[in-house]
């Protein structure tokens, strides 16, 4: 990045900036607390650079409008909070199948149903996830900082260009509502991937063809290569088949898609985490408070350590494994009942060892009460 | 204006001798031949009438339901068979009785007739029977005169209107007289000819009783075999006196050629031959030979002047006289003074007329064709569709025999299509489904026993029942289905579905005529029923009972992409327009003509038909 | 029958032929009322490179895959949410949303009002054939009174929309209504929705013999077709069978017209020409810089 | 041969005072033959003649063609008239009266005809493109010159310009009221008899109007254009129609019916395997019905294919 300017700025602000610096030019929604913010900014800046900025009726049109404009080839994003982002999962469901790029910015709120509107939670982690149903490759990335959700939504949109994928910016109120101070570099400087398009000649071209990176080329309407998308189950040609050697080939495919580019995908912060013997694992909001309590534990001569992963899903397990080995204990604080907990719990291999700090109360979680328990954890042991 | 009327009117010279002034108004009244048998049957105080509608004798009832109620109970029947058995009964009661039909009815009547003539009668009973020669609406031209020989009934024959009303007066004096049921015979020319007529009072005659005497009322076989004897007494009588008849006109003309002749055909040989010697007898049957021989001995050459069959000219060359007739005029078709002409011109009796050459014009053909949103359009459509094998029957349908409809394969005679329709699938050739179509009058007038002969035979067929609520080819007369009586009061009406299913049938259905749709559905289903299947065709005739019209239709000529589908209806009102597509000429609608039975729309597939905004 | 100046119209210049013949049933009206669609789209002069063809889910939207055209087949009830974002983004494109009665009225109703009322140029043809097809023959919206179907075996007691006077309603630029035994004016009337500047709403009067029509007796295909003008039968008589069909009156032709400014244009010339953006017809497909 | 220049007039007299007066008046069933002759015959007996009319009746009047017979004189026996013996024939109709100018008197009849076309059905029977119509072919003014003493009016017409087309009849009344000696006030006394109260003065208008015309020169309608159209579509020859190639593509095709039930002329069949056949080629007039309406787009009609080796 540029040198740019340094701005305060809001959380929902740094992320339609950084739409826009990702060169997003096509925004839907639906208004919805706490990410409206995101909406009334795209729709300032979106006419700026040409872009369109349309409310849709709901949150299912929104989602629908991005994923057509998408298909239109336009750069696309939407944001929400949880009601609407369960209103988003079925056609955030076909964008997965039919690998149409497109941003989901999800601002979690406290629920289920409408629950706290206004207080902040980290409830939609599983969600983000599984919201859709059957298998399907997702991305999510959650900032913990205004700055990066300038970042990781430039970040996002790389993603779903490159890997032709849906990628879901997932943050929590505070950091939505936080006003931080940003870098924001220059326009022009910001490294923005492009889809593959297709090219050649139409006769030889598959719109689903696996490809040597497993990323099929797009096709732009116009161009003359006349595809057909589909929700159902496609080969090659894109036609819809039940033929099961070909749906496995072509599931298989669509699931294996991001693994191969974990590169791509993976990001992940660590603090003082190579010698952890508590490791402290977070997201968003409750990541910084962890910081914090992990920078006092060390002061005090706890060896604990923070392993946030910025790449929720999916989650950089290969790392974490590497850290998770060594610790004797883990501590997830979350601001729900405990969902990140059960894929660490998973992947530490050894499930007694990993502690929770689960909050439903709408109040972040104090750095305070994370020392606390990193020096229970200290003292007794898991 | 009226002045410069007269100026330019005198200014042309009129055809015939212009009377300086009106001449005193003609005595009497113009009447057809129908009306006038119906004032001489008032006449003579008949008290009872009774008919089946039939073209050219419809009007005889009407014109007697037009006489007050209180002077006599006219009534359409069923069929003919039950006008006659009516008017028997009547006979039987004592009074003066009355039935009419056209020909064909006649053979419908014959199993009551036949016994008739053995009984008599009480009451003077005259049975009116109008022929069509030429056969402008009927499916055969039979001639009535050879069925009262058969009979052994009088068969009178006026000539013009005065003649039909004063014999039917008469007729019924003579059926008394020699206690025989008398035949009028007209002939459609008769029957639709309007002249002038002198009228005369009624005159009711005292009335009689039932007179208890089952030797000459129960026909049992002892009792007709003592009947028999009496007929060749009757006709012996009745010879008598036909040779003295106030009605035998002799007339005597020219010596070399004598004419033979009754009825219409007089009137062609008066306008062909005025001056040969001429002999018009009343009654073709039965005939005063003694009279005839006479006639034949005053002349050279004797010629039979009669329509039809040589019924005179047989009996009289069988007693021995020599008379020339058939060897000279035609014995198919209805004569004409023409035809008259071209006879007496190859007996060698007229020169011959130069012939003259006809001038060369081509007129389109221009059969007659359903009325504008007639409901039997729908029907035959349908099964126009079903490629079936339809046995038709007497009714205006049977012009759905014609293009474009063309979908009917027989018809014999009223009511026979149901039966027709078991033969056929009986004979288990035919692959087609196989369909009987009967309009609802043609139902109850014969169509029921052989339903029920289908239904009890178990016979694979369809019957599609046409009932448009009139007998619409006579014009419109009402029937038991239709829920009014001749005199157009209210009374018990028959209801098809009920009486179709009392017949046994399983399968009925009725259907709107003017729902293309479901008339083909309907029909093709009741095609596929094994067994009798009935479908009910329900739409008034568009003609009766009241006129029913909608906003007619409008063909939006540019939307119209002249596939031509509607004209397969061959409804009248739609014509082809100078506009054209793709080489097919457009379709138009005549407005004065469509009735916006809407079946065009329905059927056309550009939407380009639609009601016109009135 | 090919309009003046136009190549004689083959449809198979126009289909995936590789793909037929189609899944659809024998007698299915969506087949001619595809017919109509590319017929008018060739009339049209319309590219196929540049028609593009959304469709929602049922056999309304198995349609599209036979176009040889660009064809999104979305999700259930969505394709105006799609097209409308494809609209927007790509103003260049000729969109068609092809929808069904249970599609577009409704999983889809919500979507269909505020597409009328957005009046984004886009044509949506909403293929009527009274039921769920493809779930099996389930009531829908527009499933006439009295009707059978699977989920109501003793006869459907709700009343039925009118999607034309709720499009009119909601503001569309043009509403339009055809049959599918009327191809040729079905196909003019597509071509007025086409040329449209604005949100244009066609709804076709579709057969579906095979669940519908079977499950109501209403006879073979051919009767079905005919059926369709059924209600123009006249009662100045009085209807002596009684019968309950399509509700609404079967008014074909434009229904309504509202001559409102079509959104993209308002779009382009409010909001982004101030910005010194948005040429009559920019997309935003295309990388800026 | 133009008949505005023949004789205006061509007086003829009944030079036998003995033979009765023939007048034919045909038209088409449902046009008023019978209103035209019941007034005809009601003024003749009321001018002092014995009358007899005849007309036939049942499947004749449906759409057909109709006659009626009218004769007056001092003695009349026939009903019907002999051919070629009516000195006067009506027709309501064009075609009608060309079918019996035959029975007209050939030395001095008068024809009297409304040029009125009610072209039947079955003229365009054959409906493959480009096809002549059946109608009569000769034109009002060949019909008027050939029969010397003619009078070809648009009836129709002028009574749709009075207010109702109805009145037609009435229109040619008026002209066949110039050519018999009866008063024009006689005409019309008779007539309101026959006319509902309300249509009185519109009848008497037509009348008139029907009298004022042929009183004066004209023989044929002043509207030639008309007649031009009709020449054009009459004569219209069987061009050489384009050949066309219909074509069901088997594999496509589901046997769904329609194409065979709404086929026009029922050219199509489906056949043992449930295909749509061409089971009567030559009946095919490419309406392209079928192809339109088959859904599964198996039937293909080219209009005009390049038919290698046609003639």
């Amino acid at each position: 990045m540029g040198a740019g300017q340094r701005i305060n700025l809001q959380g929902n602000h740094a992320c339609a900036l950084g739409a826009i610096a990702a060169g997003c030019r096509f925004y839907a929604g639906y208004p919805i607390t706490p990410s409206s913010d995101v909406a009334e900014r795209m729709a300032l800046e979106l006419p700026k650079v040409g872009g369109v900025f349309i409310q849709m009726e709901d949150e299912i049109a929104s989602m629908g409008a991005i994923i057509g404009a998408s298909m239109g080839g336009a750069k696309v994003m939407t944001a929400t909070s949880g009601p609407g982002f369960s209103l988003k999962q079925e056609n955030l469901g076909y964008a997965c199948m039919v690998e149409v790029p497109c941003v989901i910015v999800d601002v979690m709120r406290g629920g289920p149903s409408t629950g706290m509107p206004t207080r902040p939670a980290q409830g939609d982690i599983m969600q983000a996830r599984w919201g859709t149903h059957g298998d399907h490759p997702i991305v999510v990335l959650a900032p913990s900082s205004v700055s990066e959700a300038f970042s990781e939504t430039i970040r996002a949109f790389n993603i779903a260009e490159t890997l032709r994928t849906p990628v879901v910016l997932l943050y929590d109120e505070v950091v939505g509502h936080l006003v931080e101070t940003v870098q924001v570099p220059d326009p022009g400087s910001v490294a923005r991937a492009e889809r593959k398009w297709a090219t050649g000649a139409r006769e030889a071209f598959q719109p689903y063809a696996a490809t040597d990176d497993d990323i099929p080329a797009m096709a732009r309407p116009g161009d003359g290569y006349r595809c057909h998308a589909t929700g159902l189950t496609h080969g090659e040609r894109g036609l819809p088949t039940q033929n099961p050697a070909e749906v496995e080939r072509a599931m298989q495919r669509l699931l294996g898609k991001l693994e191969r580019h974990r590169d791509v995908i993976d990001r992940f912060e660590t603090f003082a985490a190579e010698d952890a013997e508590i490791l402290v694992v977070a997201i968003g909001i409750t990541a910084r408070a962890a910081k914090r309590a992990v920078a006092e534990a060390r002061r005090q001569g706890i060896a604990a350590g923070l392993f946030r992963p910025v790449t929720l899903w999916p989650f950089p397990e290969q790392p974490f494994r590497a850290l998770a080995e060594r610790a004797k204990a883990i501590l997830v604080p979350e601001m729900n009942a405990g969902q990140l907990s059960l894929e660490i719990e998973r992947l530490s291999g050894r499930p007694a060892k990993v502690a929770r700090i689960n909050r439903l109360s709408g109040e972040p979680i104090e750095p305070a009460e994370i020392l606390k328990t990193i020096e229970e954890l200290a003292r007794h042991g898991r | 204006m009226d002045h410069v009327l007269e100026t330019r009117a005198s200014a042309r010279t009129p055809i015939a001798e212009s009377s300086s002034a009106p001449a005193a108004q003609r005595a009497g009244r113009p009447l057809t031949g129908n009306e006038a048998i119906a004032r001489g049957a008032w006449e003579a105080g008949i008290r009872v009438a009774a008919a089946y509608p039939g073209t050219p004798s419809t009007e005889i009832m009407e014109s007697l339901a037009d006489y007050p109620a209180e002077d006599l109970h006219a009534q359409w029947s069923t069929n003919e068979k039950v006008a006659l058995d009516v008017a028997i009964g009547a006979s039987f009661a004592g009074v003066r009785a009355l039935a009419s039909m056209k020909h064909v009815g006649l053979n419908v009547a014959a199993d009551a007739l036949m016994s008739l003539t053995y009984i008599g009668v009480n009451g003077g009973l005259v049975i009116v029977v109008c022929d069509d020669p030429g056969i402008h609406s009927s499916q055969n031209e039979q001639d009535t005169r050879l069925f009262s020989r058969f009979a052994m009934v009088p068969c009178l024959e006026p000539a013009d209107a005065q003649e039909a009303l004063v014999m039917t007066r008469e007729a019924f004096d003579l059926s008394e007289r020699f206690d025989t049921p008398v035949i009028i015979r007209s002939t459609t020319r008769l029957s639709h000819t309007r002249s002038l007529v002198t009228l005369g009072e009624r005159t009711v005659p005292p009335s009689g009783h039932f007179r208890e005497d089952p030797r000459k009322n129960v026909m049992v076989p002892a009792h007709a075999r003592n009947r028999h004897p009496k007929l060749i007494e009757r006709e012996a009588a009745l010879r008598a006196y036909f040779a003295t008849s106030g009605h035998v006109r002799w007339e005597t003309g020219r010596r070399d050629i004598g004419i033979i002749t009754a009825g219409t055909p007089y009137a062609y040989v008066k306008e062909v031959l005025p001056d040969a010697s001429i002999l018009k007898l009343p009654a073709a049957y039965p005939l005063p030979l003694d009279l005839i021989g006479r006639f034949c001995e005053s002349v050279e050459r004797v010629l039979v002047v009669e329509e039809l069959e040589p019924a005179m000219e047989t009996e009289i060359r069988a007693a021995g006289l020599k008379v020339e007739g058939k060897a000279f005029f035609p014995r198919v078709g209805e004569l004409a003074p023409e035809v008259v002409r071209a006879g007496l011109e190859s007996a060698g009796i007229l020169e011959p007329q130069p012939k003259v050459e006809p001038w060369q014009l081509t007129p389109p053909a221009r059969p007659p064709v359903l009325c504008s949103g007639c409901p039997h359009t729908m029907s035959y459509m349908a099964l126009r569709a079903l490629d079936a094998r339809v046995a038709g029957d007497i009714g205006c349908y049977t012009l759905a025999a014609l293009e474009p409809l063309r979908s009917i394969d027989t018809c014999v005679s009223m009511g026979s299509s149901i039966a027709n329709a078991v033969g056929i699938a009986k004979a288990g050739t035919e692959a087609k489904p196989i369909i009987a179509t009967i309009g609802d009058s043609t139902f109850l007038h014969a169509g029921i026993p052989p339903l029920i002969d289908a239904v009890y035979n178990d016979a694979n067929i369809t019957v599609i029942i046409l009932d448009n609520h009139i007998t619409a080819m006579t014009g419109g007369q009402d029937h038991p289905g239709t829920g009014r009586n001749l005199r157009g009061s209210e009374t018990a009406r028959v209801d098809f579905e009920q009486m179709v299913r009392a017949c046994g049938v399983k399968w009925v259905r009725k259907v709107d005529s003017y729902n293309v749709a479901e008339m083909y559905q309907a029909c093709r289903e009741a095609a596929a029923f094994k067994g009798v299947a009935v479908v009910i065709s329900d739409r008034p005739c568009v003609l009766d009972p009241v006129k029913i019209k909608g906003p007619p239709l409008e063909v939006q000529a540019k939307n119209c992409i002249a596939c031509q589908s509607c004209m397969n209806l061959g409804c009248p009102a739609l014509g082809w327009s100078e506009d054209m597509f793709e080489g097919h000429h457009k379709v138009r609608i005549n407005a004065a003509l469509c009735i916006g039975c809407t079946l065009c729309a329905q059927i056309c597939p550009s939407d380009c038909i639609h009601p016109s905004v009135q | 029958m090919a309009a003046e100046g136009i190549d004689e119209f083959d449809i198979r210049d126009y289909l995936r032929t590789e793909l037929l013949p189609h899944f659809m049933c024998p007698g299915c009206g969506h087949g001619i009322a595809l017919r109509a669609l590319l017929w008018a789209v060739h009339e049209e002069r319309i590219a196929k490179d540049q028609l593009a063809i959304v469709t929602g889910i049922g056999c309304s939207g198995r349609v599209g895959g036979y176009i040889d055209a660009n064809t999104f087949h979305v999700t259930h009830g969505r394709p105006l949410t799609f097209a409308t974002g494809l609209a927007l983004a790509r103003p260049d494109l000729e969109v068609v949303v092809i929808t069904g009665d249970g599609d577009c009225l409704a999983i889809g109703g919500n979507h269909l009002i505020h597409a009328c009322r957005r009046n984004l140029r886009m044509t949506c043809l909403m293929l009527n054939n009274e039921i769920y097809g493809m779930t099996g023959g389930q009531v829908s919206p527009t499933t006439s009174e009295a009707r059978l179907t699977t989920t109501t075996p003793y006869g459907n007691a709700e009343p039925t929309f009118d999607a034309c006077g709720l499009a009119a309603a909601a503001g569309a630029g043009l509403v339009g209504r055809g049959m599918t035994l009327q191809t040729v004016a079905l196909k003019n009337l597509i071509r007025e929705a086409l040329a449209y500047r604005g949100f244009s709403f066609v709804e076709i009067l579709s057969d579906c013999t095979e669940i519908f029509g079977r499950k109501n007796d209403l006879g073979s295909s051919p009767e079905m077709i005919l059926r369709q003008k059924g209600s123009m039968r006249p009662d100045f008589y009085g209807n002596t069978v009684e019968h309950p069909f399509r509700p609404n009156n079967l008014t074909t032709g434009i229904i309504a017209r509202n001559e409102r400014p079509e959104y993209g244009d308002t779009y382009r010339s409010e909001v982004l020409a101030p910005h010194g953006h948005g040429g009559a017809a920019a997309g935003v497909s295309a990388p800026v810089e | 041969m133009n008949a505005l220049d023949k004789e205006s007039a061509s007086p003829h007299g009944n030079r036998d005072a003995a033979r009765p007066t023939n007048v034919l008046i045909v038209g088409v069933g449902g046009q008023g033959v019978l209103m035209v002759s019941k007034v005809l015959a009601a003024l003749c007996q009321s001018e002092g003649f014995e009358v007899k009319q005849s007309e036939v009746h049942g499947m004749a009047k449906r759409g057909g063609s109709v006659f009626s017979h009218v004769r007056f004189g001092e003695q009349v026996w026939s009903p019907t008239i002999p051919r070629g013996e009516a000195d006067i024939v009506v027709a309501l109709e064009w075609a009608e009266g060309v079918r019996w100018l035959d029975h007209l008197k050939r030395d001095g009849g008068t024809f009297i005809a409304d040029t009125q076309r009610i072209v039947p059905p079955i003229s365009f029977r054959n409906r493959t493109r480009n096809a002549a119509s059946a109608y009569a072919p000769e034109t009002p003014a060949e019909v008027v010159a050939l029969v010397g003493n003619g009078f070809a009016l648009d009836a129709t017409s002028m009574a749709t310009g009075l207010g109702d087309r109805r009145v037609a009849n009435t229109v040619l009344l008026g002209a066949l009221s110039t050519v018999l000696p009866f008063a024009a006030e006689h005409w019309l006394a008779v007539i309101e008899q026959f006319v509902p109260a309300k249509t009185k003065d519109l009848n008497r208008r037509a009348f008139l109007a029907g009298r004022d015309w042929a009183v004066s020169a004209e023989r044929v309608p002043a509207a030639a254009a008309t007649d031009a159209v009709a020449q054009k579509v009459t004569a219209r020859a069987i061009e050489t129609a384009p050949a066309h190639l219909l074509t069901i593509n088997e594999a496509w095709c589901k046997g769904c019916d329609i194409c065979v039930k709404m086929c026009p002329e029922r050219c199509l069949s489906l056949n043992a395997r449930m295909v749509a056949e061409l089971a009567r080629p030559d009946a095919c007039t490419a309406c392209h019905l079928c192809e339109w309406l088959c859904p599964d787009f198996a039937i293909r009609i080219e209009s005009a294919p390049a038919v290698k080796g046609a003639s």
